[in-house]
């Protein structure tokens, strides 16, 4: 067994075991701890990432001296060592982009426990993007759901809280409703690893067997799953939190918590139910509807919103249904373009939220689009990576959101029926994105000059400004670069299958 | 070749010495001014005259695009207009150095009119459609400046509003014009018409809508009812000079672009008997009474003379629409003919005005006794209009009614000639007061306040040359008539 | 429609009208203790399934006791080893949900939690 | 003209008007565009209207609206629970030993556990072995648990040194006197010196502690473990603070042991688990003997693992009290 | 690569005027100017080459690349746009001196220039989409640039209208990817019946949606609004941009979206076909009344615009390759034209600050050149025989009468009304300028002068231009036709 193929545990455990030591360490050897963890994972993630797209091939790992189905395992594949890597560098900018409001808006007696949090959400996204065994990732979406509520609430004011109570209520609801069918999935199949599970309903189904508690299952589960990645009917919870969390609390829960659990739907799709059943299923076409519905009422109401951060909240509400839809199209190619979508809306959006911080700065801290008026020239870097990320959104080309929107339209369009509906709506919110991003961009650049604002200068915020560049080239690669990052979605899905 | 350039003398030398008068610099003495516009006329009218009396020639200047050339010919049609256009405007123009004296920007005034002059050579001259229509539009924009000369604020509406007429009617002639273009394999004039049966096959319905419009869009020009609306805005406010020449020669314009697309590009054997010719009929004769009858209810003196303009033109087109040879002879007699006529009697508006100030007819109580030369000229014009014979406007009135009555066209052939003489009634009773009140201004009317108003002999001699071509016309027409009978021969 | 099985699994149909119980307290109170208590429901609810899951008629509990190893002898041990982490994770859900109930009181001294976001927009914070 | 008809017909009969010409030139338009303030004003009104809506005293449609949604409440629970008894209804019957349940997983679990993991009780032998990974996480879900309650729950003094020079400081640590009251509070609500308490406490508590032990040290020959150990020993730790008050736990339980005695257990976990994940991915021996199956020192590392789990849960559970009760030990 | 080169030097060059130190002003307006000169040669020397080959510059997702070629649509359009980028630059730089921070005017107004250029090269729909939104975002600055409420709301509206748009062709884009054999741009069209099947139906209907899209740029009546309102721009972004570069490229991307994309024998007789003709019949007369209306200049010239526009758009609806000849024509003639009257207008508002049309009264006596040569481009835009508007007229006219299609020739109605509608407009202004009511003080307007040669040189150019291109039109009419046969 080749050393490498340990990475995938090594980086699991390294974070969970980070996390418990960062409870004992002061405030900034946690940080330091934490820092150096993500870059470690990262750079594990990547040498994987190379080895598996040498060898071709996926692999399991034992998880103790037990081959399944009676011991844990994990998996790791192109795809999944892909997206740890993805995940890390995310993480790891949005660290750094919202260190200082941290500072500011946190007390720093918790601040140890603000990157214990970190630390184990990470374990957790590793975890669900790596696991095999359908109740580990029960056990992680737990994880991930608390680090996350605490992510939210770490600074605490009335909204925050409020905000992290209707997260906490919503996503217990679908764990509640995961879980419930996972047991009845458990019950009709006997398995609680992905593979068996797979085999077993493959077999179910050839032999017509319990289909009604199988679809059952299968609607619960992507109901739970939807719930908590907030689809358009309970994202009520979101703007709140996404809009008044700490700043990388808030890149960090829109572009990596709520991912964490799409992936997890997406293994289940291929790994657990097997893609040509869910296909067939019903559920998809649900699904499909309330991404439509999602992307068309997600931007209206952040037309209707005034305040920069809730915006951005309600635009990944509109995000999210994209990836949906990409789901509903119920084809390989519709999930090729969600998942790139996934990344590309991680990228972006973590960008928008970090700008944004850095334009309300200058605006004495308000955060009404009002008040930003001329942000834009108090604070350049902030203001052009607001810009991009506008731009990357709204779907110009040469940045991330164009190619997303390309991959969306020619998946949509290899599907007969749900062609032109996908279409249109596709194209009415790309209107709608206009409508508001470019709003608050014209706006940001009307020049107001305010004496009393402060102004921000690249000098005096590198890490700020560092972080900003990163996002942008990164950006500005997913919309180029597109190619190879395609090519290697559509080798992970083949391995999935 | 080298002598068929001569064409374009007549037509651009007016025309850059207009321009050259327009770019210029204001002259010291008025006297200047108008010693150069005479010179260039007179220079003008010889090279006209030369053409006319010379041999058919023609000369194409080169291709606007594909099968587009800007082609110039000298016809026999083209030699009548050109004949009548130089008379006309030789003579007003001398007339017109007396009485824009009055006027202000003079300069301006005679640059355009020598464009003017240049244009409706070229207009009668032009030997294919496509030149035509080029010429037909710039006649419209450079002759509103003259329109509008005196910048009063209903002069510019005016101004505007002639343009939007012609333009309208014009367009209507592009509209036809390109099916035309579509259908025949030229758009030079030849007699007898161009269209290429093998492609009207089958087309004729659209051809005769489309003869439809390019007739109703000349007939704007020359002032047929429904568009005859900015005849009598136009006339009154345009200077005297200019308002003789608008409806002496320039409504002839639209005249000339009926003879053409009738006889030059659809044929004339093409419309007879069609609801083109009928609707066409009718609405020349509709014209005919109104124009008069308004003349009648009208006070203004130009104003009259303008809607008697308007009947007038239309007993040209009706002669026109009739498609009959003798009834053509009788149109182009009465172009002559009213050319001559109506620039004489406006001539002696204009010198009313300029002497007396006096607009209105009720106001010209004893003005024989102020200006009796003036009065002498106007009533002779006067009765050729209304056409007592020896007078000319009798001959050509004799030709369309005869034209009329031997024609197949089953009303009209009745219709028409009665129509004819109620209007020449009318237009004597329009006419006729201004002498006979004149003259005999009654009882009433003390001699004592009289003064001689005569105007100078500059302003007398064209009238008087007028009046007399009006007159003598009708005493020795058998050279005239031999002449268009000839045309309208060899057009049918 | 209705399956056969409905009354021979009347201990899951207890189990699942609990959850459905306990969903909608969860989703539907306005009061958050109450929402908290529809959680413990739906949790124990689901705890109730599992072992009615891992039951087979006359069988012990999986301990060997006097080394019979026999698959016969007991029940299924899967799914209270699954009970036994669900119940852990239920227990510290339900202690972050009470310690923002807490919080939330401290501050606005209510539990109706529409009231405490119209309090919040009255702040407009 | 004095006799100008003004009837629109013989004016334009007479060519005296033009309908199109009249309109040519017009008066220089008005410019558009909305001032800031209106803007702002807008924005006011949307938010007064947001407030009528949140208004709950009088607003009649409020109140129908509580009214439907309690029906609608009803109506979705009963949806759901129907959906969810067919779905019952088709699942497997229960109890019977050839469901898919019952499949090589278990058979091989009951037959072979002894053996493998040398745990009499075949539940924990799996929870600790076979899927210690599950376990594993679980035990984090109760660290990071602990971590947000005191997140939201520990009052911090204000640490001067630490604050950062220079940094906008949005969020003031507690100060004294929110401490203060809150321990007046616990000072208030909570029994004090209560003799009949006290006695019975002193009594019990040191049973309660030593039956929690023993269910721990038996995780894996009997019933329980160390959830269930801990979650005892817990309640014994608190019915002593509750008889006998802070000073005297302080005494010997502070925040520093927990957060060291949590550390070490979960370190000592973490680092077993992961040799045994090694070893037992890259399929190397792992040299920990099984002992012999009933003895209390058999079964490898799930003993050691039993105690840990066992003070993880203890600690959490007082803290967990401690920090409702007054934010702090 | 010489392609890619003539993008981007002016996009380079533009973006260094920011960094690099102007001791003066006339310094940086040279600089621009051999920039921008440089580009035109080199794009002259291209198209002296004739059509080049496919140059990829990056490849996207699958199939799908950036790739620049040069072709005969694409010289047209790039032959206008090079020819009159030098004289728009001269000309605003006397223009602008009046404007604040002139810098970033100048760097977008110069990067458009490339970015125009790219479309007018681009290969295949992907790339002249992806110009085309460029397109739009450098150009919302110079919108945007006065800063004023009324350019921000402009800005804002043309965004959004642009975008939209955009967002619909994008889908006409997609469809071709899937349902063309190739995504190039290819005479005659790329969809071929067995590709085709049983869509026939939705894809005329995404034709007209994609029409549409990209008819928003060309301002087709729905989707109109937002070019008025762009007049508030500066003058010299108001004529390049909003009567030559932008609007054409719209019109341009149709051009492309029909005859070289969807293909005419698949479009041509469809309801599609009948569908967008009555649109853009409706915005010949729409436009025309509406500028009849205005009384501000620039935006009484932007509905001409738009309906000269659909004039384009007609040509290209009538789908014969006269059709298409025609509207090439108008795209030149009315570029010329247009720009011409606008310059007019931007030097009146320049040297008299006057804005509406009831303010001019008598100037033609003091700037007689700048009315001179706007009375010239009127009387061309109202297709007087003898100047190149009536030429592009009778192109189009023609061609909709050869095609035999009776909405067509009711096309050529709507054509005639909106010339008669724009002699009204166009010339009430040059009568007021030039005939005052004679009771008008001259006093008021004496010290009015006409600007000096930076902004009278183009005008006059562009009145040669026009008299050249009107009275000797057969080459270039010849090139046009050889073009709308595919012969290049």
């Amino acid at each position: 067994m080749n050393f490498v193929q340990n990475f995938p545990f090594f980086s699991i455990i390294l974070s969970m075991f980070s996390g418990i030591v960062s409870s004992v360490l002061p405030a900034r050897a946690a940080k330091w701890l934490n820092t150096i963890l993500i870059s470690v994972v990262g750079a594990m993630s990547a040498v994987l990432l190379v080895y598996l797209m040498g060898t071709g091939e996926s692999y399991v790992y034992w998880m103790g001296h037990f081959p399944a189905p009676w011991g844990n395992e994990i998996r790791a594949g192109v795809l999944e060592a892909g997206m740890a890597l993805f995940f890390c560098v995310i993480m790891l900018l949005s660290m750094t982009g919202g260190r200082k409001k941290l500072l500011g808006e946190v007390e720093y007696s918790k601040h140890n426990l603000y990157y214990i949090l970190v630390n184990l959400l990470l374990s957790s996204l590793l975890a669900l993007v790596y696991t095999n065994d359908l109740f580990t990732a029960y056990v992680f979406v737990e994880i991930n759901t608390i680090s996350a509520c605490g992510l939210i609430m770490i600074r605490q004011n009335g909204r925050t809280i409020e905000a992290a109570v209707r997260y906490m209520i919503m996503s217990l609801l679908g764990s509640g409703l995961f879980l419930i069918s996972l047991c009845m999935l458990y019950d009709l199949t006997g398995h609680l690893l992905m593979s068996n599970i797979k085999e077993s309903v493959a077999v179910l189904v050839s032999h017509h067997q319990y289909s009604v508690p199988l679809m059952t299952t299968i609607g619960l589960m992507c109901a739970g799953l939807a719930i908590k990645s907030a689809l358009f009917p309970f994202h009520s919870w979101l703007p709140d939190a996404y809009g008044y969390s700490t700043v990388s609390s808030a890149a960090m829960l829109s572009s990596l918590v709520s991912k964490g659990y799409i992936f997890l739907l997406i293994k289940i799709f291929y790994r657990v139910i097997g893609f040509e059943i869910i296909a067939e299923s019903k559920v998809i076409n649900v699904l499909f509807v309330f991404g439509l519905l999602g992307m068309i009422f997600g931007s209206l109401s952040a037309i209707r919103e005034n305040d920069i951060r809730r915006m951005i909240s309600f635009s990944s509400v509109a995000q999210i249904g994209y990836i949906y839809m990409g789901f509903g199209l119920g084809t390989e190619s519709g999930m090729t373009a969600s998942i790139f979508h996934i990344l590309s809306h991680a990228a972006t959006k973590s960008l928008l939220f970090i700008a944004a911080i850095g334009l309300t700065d200058v605006s004495k801290g308000s955060r009404q689009i009002v008040d930003l008026t001329g942000a834009g020239y108090r604070n350049k870097i902030a203001g052009f990576a607001f810009t991009v990320g506008s731009l990357s959104m709204v779907g110009v080309p040469m940045f991330s959101g164009f190619v997303s929107k390309l991959l969306f339209a020619e998946a949509s369009i290899g599907h007969t029926y749900k062609m032109l509906p996908a279409v249109i709506v596709l194209a009415i919110s790309t209107i709608l994105n206009a409508i508001y991003f470019m709003k608050t961009v014209i706006r940001i650049y009307v020049p107001e000059r305010r004496k009393d604002c402060e102004v921000i200068t690249i000098k005096n915020e590198k890490e700020y400004a560092v972080t900003l560049v990163c996002f942008i080239v990164l950006n500005v690669m997913l919309g180029m670069l597109s190619q190879p990052i395609v090519q290697w979605i559509h080798t992970g899905l083949s391995m999935f299958g | 070749m080298n002598e068929s350039v001569t064409i374009l003398f007549p037509i651009f030398f007016p025309i850059l010495m207009g321009v050259l008068l327009l770019v210029g610099k204001e002259p010291k003495k008025k006297a200047l001014l108008s010693r150069y516009t005479g010179g260039v006329l007179l220079l003008t009218a010889l090279m006209v005259l030369g053409l006319v009396w010379g041999k058919e020639v023609s000369f194409t200047m080169f291709f606007l695009t594909g099968r587009l050339p800007v082609y110039f010919r000298v016809d026999s049609i083209g030699k009548v207009f050109a004949f009548v256009v130089t008379v006309v405007w030789v003579l007003a123009g001398f007339f017109s150095f007396e009485y824009m004296k009055a006027e202000n920007a003079p300069r301006r005034f005679f640059g355009f009119y020598l464009i003017v002059y240049g244009i409706l050579i070229g207009l009668d001259f032009s030997g294919n459609m496509i030149t035509f229509y080029m010429f037909y539009e710039m006649m419209t924009l450079l002759s509103m400046p003259l329109v509008l000369h005196e910048r009063t604020k209903a002069a510019i509406m005016a101004g505007l509003k002639y343009m939007f007429y012609s333009f309208c009617g014009a367009y209507m002639v592009l509209f036809g014009l390109y099916f035309v273009y579509r259908y025949a394999n030229t758009l030079t004039f030849t007699a007898k018409g161009v269209l290429d049966a093998t492609l009207t096959a089958g087309n004729e319905k659209l051809l005769l809508v489309v003869a439809f419009f390019m007739l109703l869009g000349f007939s704007v020009k020359a002032g047929m009812f429904p568009f005859h609306g900015w005849l009598p805005v136009a006339h009154p406010e345009a200077p005297a000079p200019a308002s003789a020449v608008l409806s002496g020669v320039i409504v002839k314009g639209g005249v000339l672009g009926i003879i053409r697309v009738i006889f030059y590009l659809f044929g004339a054997d093409f419309l007879r008997g069609t609801w083109v010719q009928t609707t066409m009929l009718i609405l020349s004769l509709v014209t005919v009474f109104m124009g008069s009858m308004l003349a009648y209810l009208e006070k203004g003196m130009k104003k009259r003379l303008a809607y008697s303009t308007v009947s007038q033109v239309s007993y040209i087109l009706f002669g026109l629409f009739l498609l009959d040879p003798v009834s053509l002879t009788g149109s182009l007699l009465h172009v002559v003919f009213h050319a001559f006529i109506k620039c004489g009697l406006f001539l002696c508006a204009g010198a009313i005005i300029f002497r007396t100030g006096k607009r209105r007819v009720d106001e010209l109580t004893g003005i024989g006794k102020e200006m009796p030369v003036t009065i002498w000229c106007f009533t002779l014009c006067s009765l050729a209009l209304i056409g007592i014979p020896p007078a000319s406007g009798f001959i050509s009135k004799w030709y369309l009614c005869e034209g009329a009555l031997h024609t197949k066209t089953a009303v009209f052939s009745w219709l028409g000639p009665v129509i004819l003489l109620i209007s020449a009634l009318l237009t004597a009773g329009y006419l006729l007061p201004v002498t006979i009140k004149g003259f005999f201004p009654g009882e009433d009317y003390d001699y004592a306040a009289l003064v001689k108003k005569e105007p100078v002999k500059l302003m007398l001699v064209p009238m008087v040359i007028l009046a007399a071509l009006a007159f003598v016309l009708g005493i020795v027409p058998e050279g005239l008539i031999r002449q268009l009978s000839a045309i309208a021969g060899q057009l049918m | 429609m209705v399956g056969p099985n409905l009354f021979i699994n009347y201990g899951e149909a207890v189990a699942v009208i609990l959850f459905g119980i306990g969903f909608s307290n969860l989703l539907l109170q306005k009061n958050l203790i109450k929402k908290i208590i529809g959680l413990n429901i739906m949790d124990t609810a689901i705890y109730l399934f599992l072992a009615e899951k891992g039951y087979i008629a006359g069988r012990v509990a999986p301990i060997v006791v006097d080394g019979v190893q026999e698959v016969e002898a007991y029940i299924n041990p899967v799914p209270s080893g699954l009970v036994l982490t669900g119940i852990v994770v239920s227990v510290s859900v339900t202690a972050i949900m009470l310690s923002l109930t807490i919080r939330l009181y401290r501050r606005y001294h209510t539990l109706d939690l529409d009231e405490i976001s119209m309090r919040l927009k009255k702040e407009g914070l | 003209m004095k006799e100008k008809k003004n009837n629109a017909f013989t004016r334009w009969f007479y060519g005296e008007e033009d309908t199109l010409l009249d309109k040519v030139e017009m008066k220089p338009q008005k410019e558009y565009a909305p001032r800031e303030g209106e803007i702002r004003e807008l924005m006011k009104e949307r938010e007064m209207l947001r407030e009528q809506i949140y208004d709950v005293e009088d607003n009649h449609k409020l109140r129908l609206f509580h009214k439907m949604y309690q029906i609608a409440a009803v109506i979705f629970c009963l949806t759901l629970i129907s959906i969810m008894l067919v779905t019952v209804s088709w699942l497997p019957p229960n109890g019977d030993p050839d469901n898919p349940v019952n499949n090589e997983v278990s058979a091989r679990y009951i037959e072979s556990g002894l053996q493998e993991t040398g745990a009499v009780n075949i539940v924990t032998g799996m929870i600790l072995d076979y899927r210690a990974f599950d376990t594993f996480g679980e035990s984090n879900v109760l660290f990071i648990a602990t971590v947000t309650v005191l997140i939201l729950l520990r009052l911090d003094k204000e640490k001067k040194a630490l604050a950062k020079p220079g940094v906008p400081v949005y969020q003031k640590p507690v100060d004294e006197l929110t401490i203060a009251k809150a321990q007046a509070d616990d000072r208030v609500y909570e029994p004090k010196n209560d003799v009949i308490l006290q006695k019975v406490a002193g009594f019990l508590v040191p049973i309660i502690i030593i039956f929690g032990i023993y269910v721990i040290l038996n995780g894996h020959l009997s019933p329980g473990g160390g959830f269930s150990g801990g979650a005892i020993i817990g309640a014994g730790l608190i019915l002593y603070l509750n008889a006998f008050g802070f000073e005297k736990t302080e005494r010997f339980f502070t925040e520093k042991t927990y957060k060291w005695t949590c550390f070490f257990a979960l370190t000592f976990y973490c680092l077993a688990k992961s040799y045994s994940f090694f070893t037992g991915a890259n399929h190397l021996e792992s040299g920990i003997p099984l002992g012999t199956p009933g003895a209390i020192l058999s079964s490898g590392l799930i003993l050691p693992l039993n105690i840990c789990v066992g003070l993880v849960v203890a600690c959490t559970m007082y803290a967990f009290y401690v920090l409702f009760r007054k934010g702090g030990f | 690569m010489m392609l890619l080169a003539a993008i981007l030097i002016p996009i380079v060059g533009g973006a260094l005027v920011m960094v690099l130190p102007f001791k003066k002003r006339a310094h940086m307006a040279v600089y621009l100017e051999i920039v921008v000169v440089i580009t035109s040669l080199l794009v002259g020397l291209i198209i002296s080459e004739g059509t080049t080959g496919r140059f990829p510059i990056v490849k996207f997702v699958n199939n799908l690349s950036l790739s620049l070629e040069l072709d005969g649509c694409g010289m047209v359009f790039a032959g206008l746009v090079s020819a009159l980028w030098p004289l728009a630059m001269l000309y605003s730089f006397e223009y602008m001196k009046k404007e604040k921070h002139e810098k970033v005017f100048f760097m977008f107004y110069t990067m458009t220039y490339g970015i125009t250029l790219g479309i007018a090269f681009a290969e295949d729909m992907l790339t002249m989409y992806f110009f085309y939104e460029l397109l739009t975002l450098v150009t919302v600055p110079l919108v945007l640039h006065t800063l004023s409420r009324e350019a921000i709301l402009a800005s804002r509206k043309y965004l959004y209208y642009s975008l939209g748009g955009a967002a619909f062709a994008f889908i006409g884009l997609v469809f071709l990817m899937i349902y063309g054999t190739t995504v190039d741009f290819t005479y005659g069209g790329v969809l071929t019946p067995e590709t085709l099947g049983d869509k026939t139906n939705t894809l005329l209907l995404i034709y007209v949606i994609a029409f549409m899209g990209f008819g928003v740029k060309a301002a087709i009546c729905p989707f109109n609004s937002w070019l008025p309102q762009a007049g508030v721009a500066p003058t010299p972004v108001t004529a390049l941009l909003h009567a030559v570069a932008v609007v054409k490229a719209g019109a341009f991307a149709i051009i492309r979206l029909t005859y070289y994309s969807f293909g005419t024998d698949f479009l041509i007789g469809t309801w599609a076909q009948y569908v967008v003709m009555g649109v853009v019949m409706f915005t010949i007369v729409y436009g025309c009344s509406r500028a009849l209306k205005e009384t501000h200049i620039k935006r009484r010239l932007a509905y001409s615009t738009i309906s000269n526009l659909s004039y384009i758009l007609f040509g290209v609806t009538i789908m014969t390759p006269l059709g298409l000849a025609g509207a090439l024509t108008h795209l030149v003639f009315h570029a010329v034209m247009k720009i011409c009257s606008f310059f007019c207008a931007g030097a009146i508002m320049y040297q008299t600050e006057k804005h509406y049309v009831h303010e001019l009264d008598g100037l033609g006596r003091k700037m007689p050149a700048v009315f001179g040569v706007f009375t010239v481009s009127s009387l061309a835009l109202m297709g007087v025989p003898g100047l190149c508007g009536f030429i592009s007229k009778w192109n189009l006219a023609n061609a909709a009468v050869m095609s035999g299609n009776v909405m067509a020739c009711f096309g050529i109605g709507a054509l005639l009304i909106s010339a008669l509608l724009t002699a009204i407009y166009m010339l009430s202004i040059v009568i007021r300028a030039f005939f005052p009511p004679e009771d008008f003080d001259m006093e008021s307007v004496k010290e009015y002068r006409d600007p000096n040669w930076m902004m009278l040189f183009p005008l006059f150019l562009f009145v040669a231009a026009m008299i050249i291109f009107g009275l000797h039109s057969a080459p270039i009419v010849q090139f046009f036709t050889d073009i709308s046969n595919g012969v290049l």
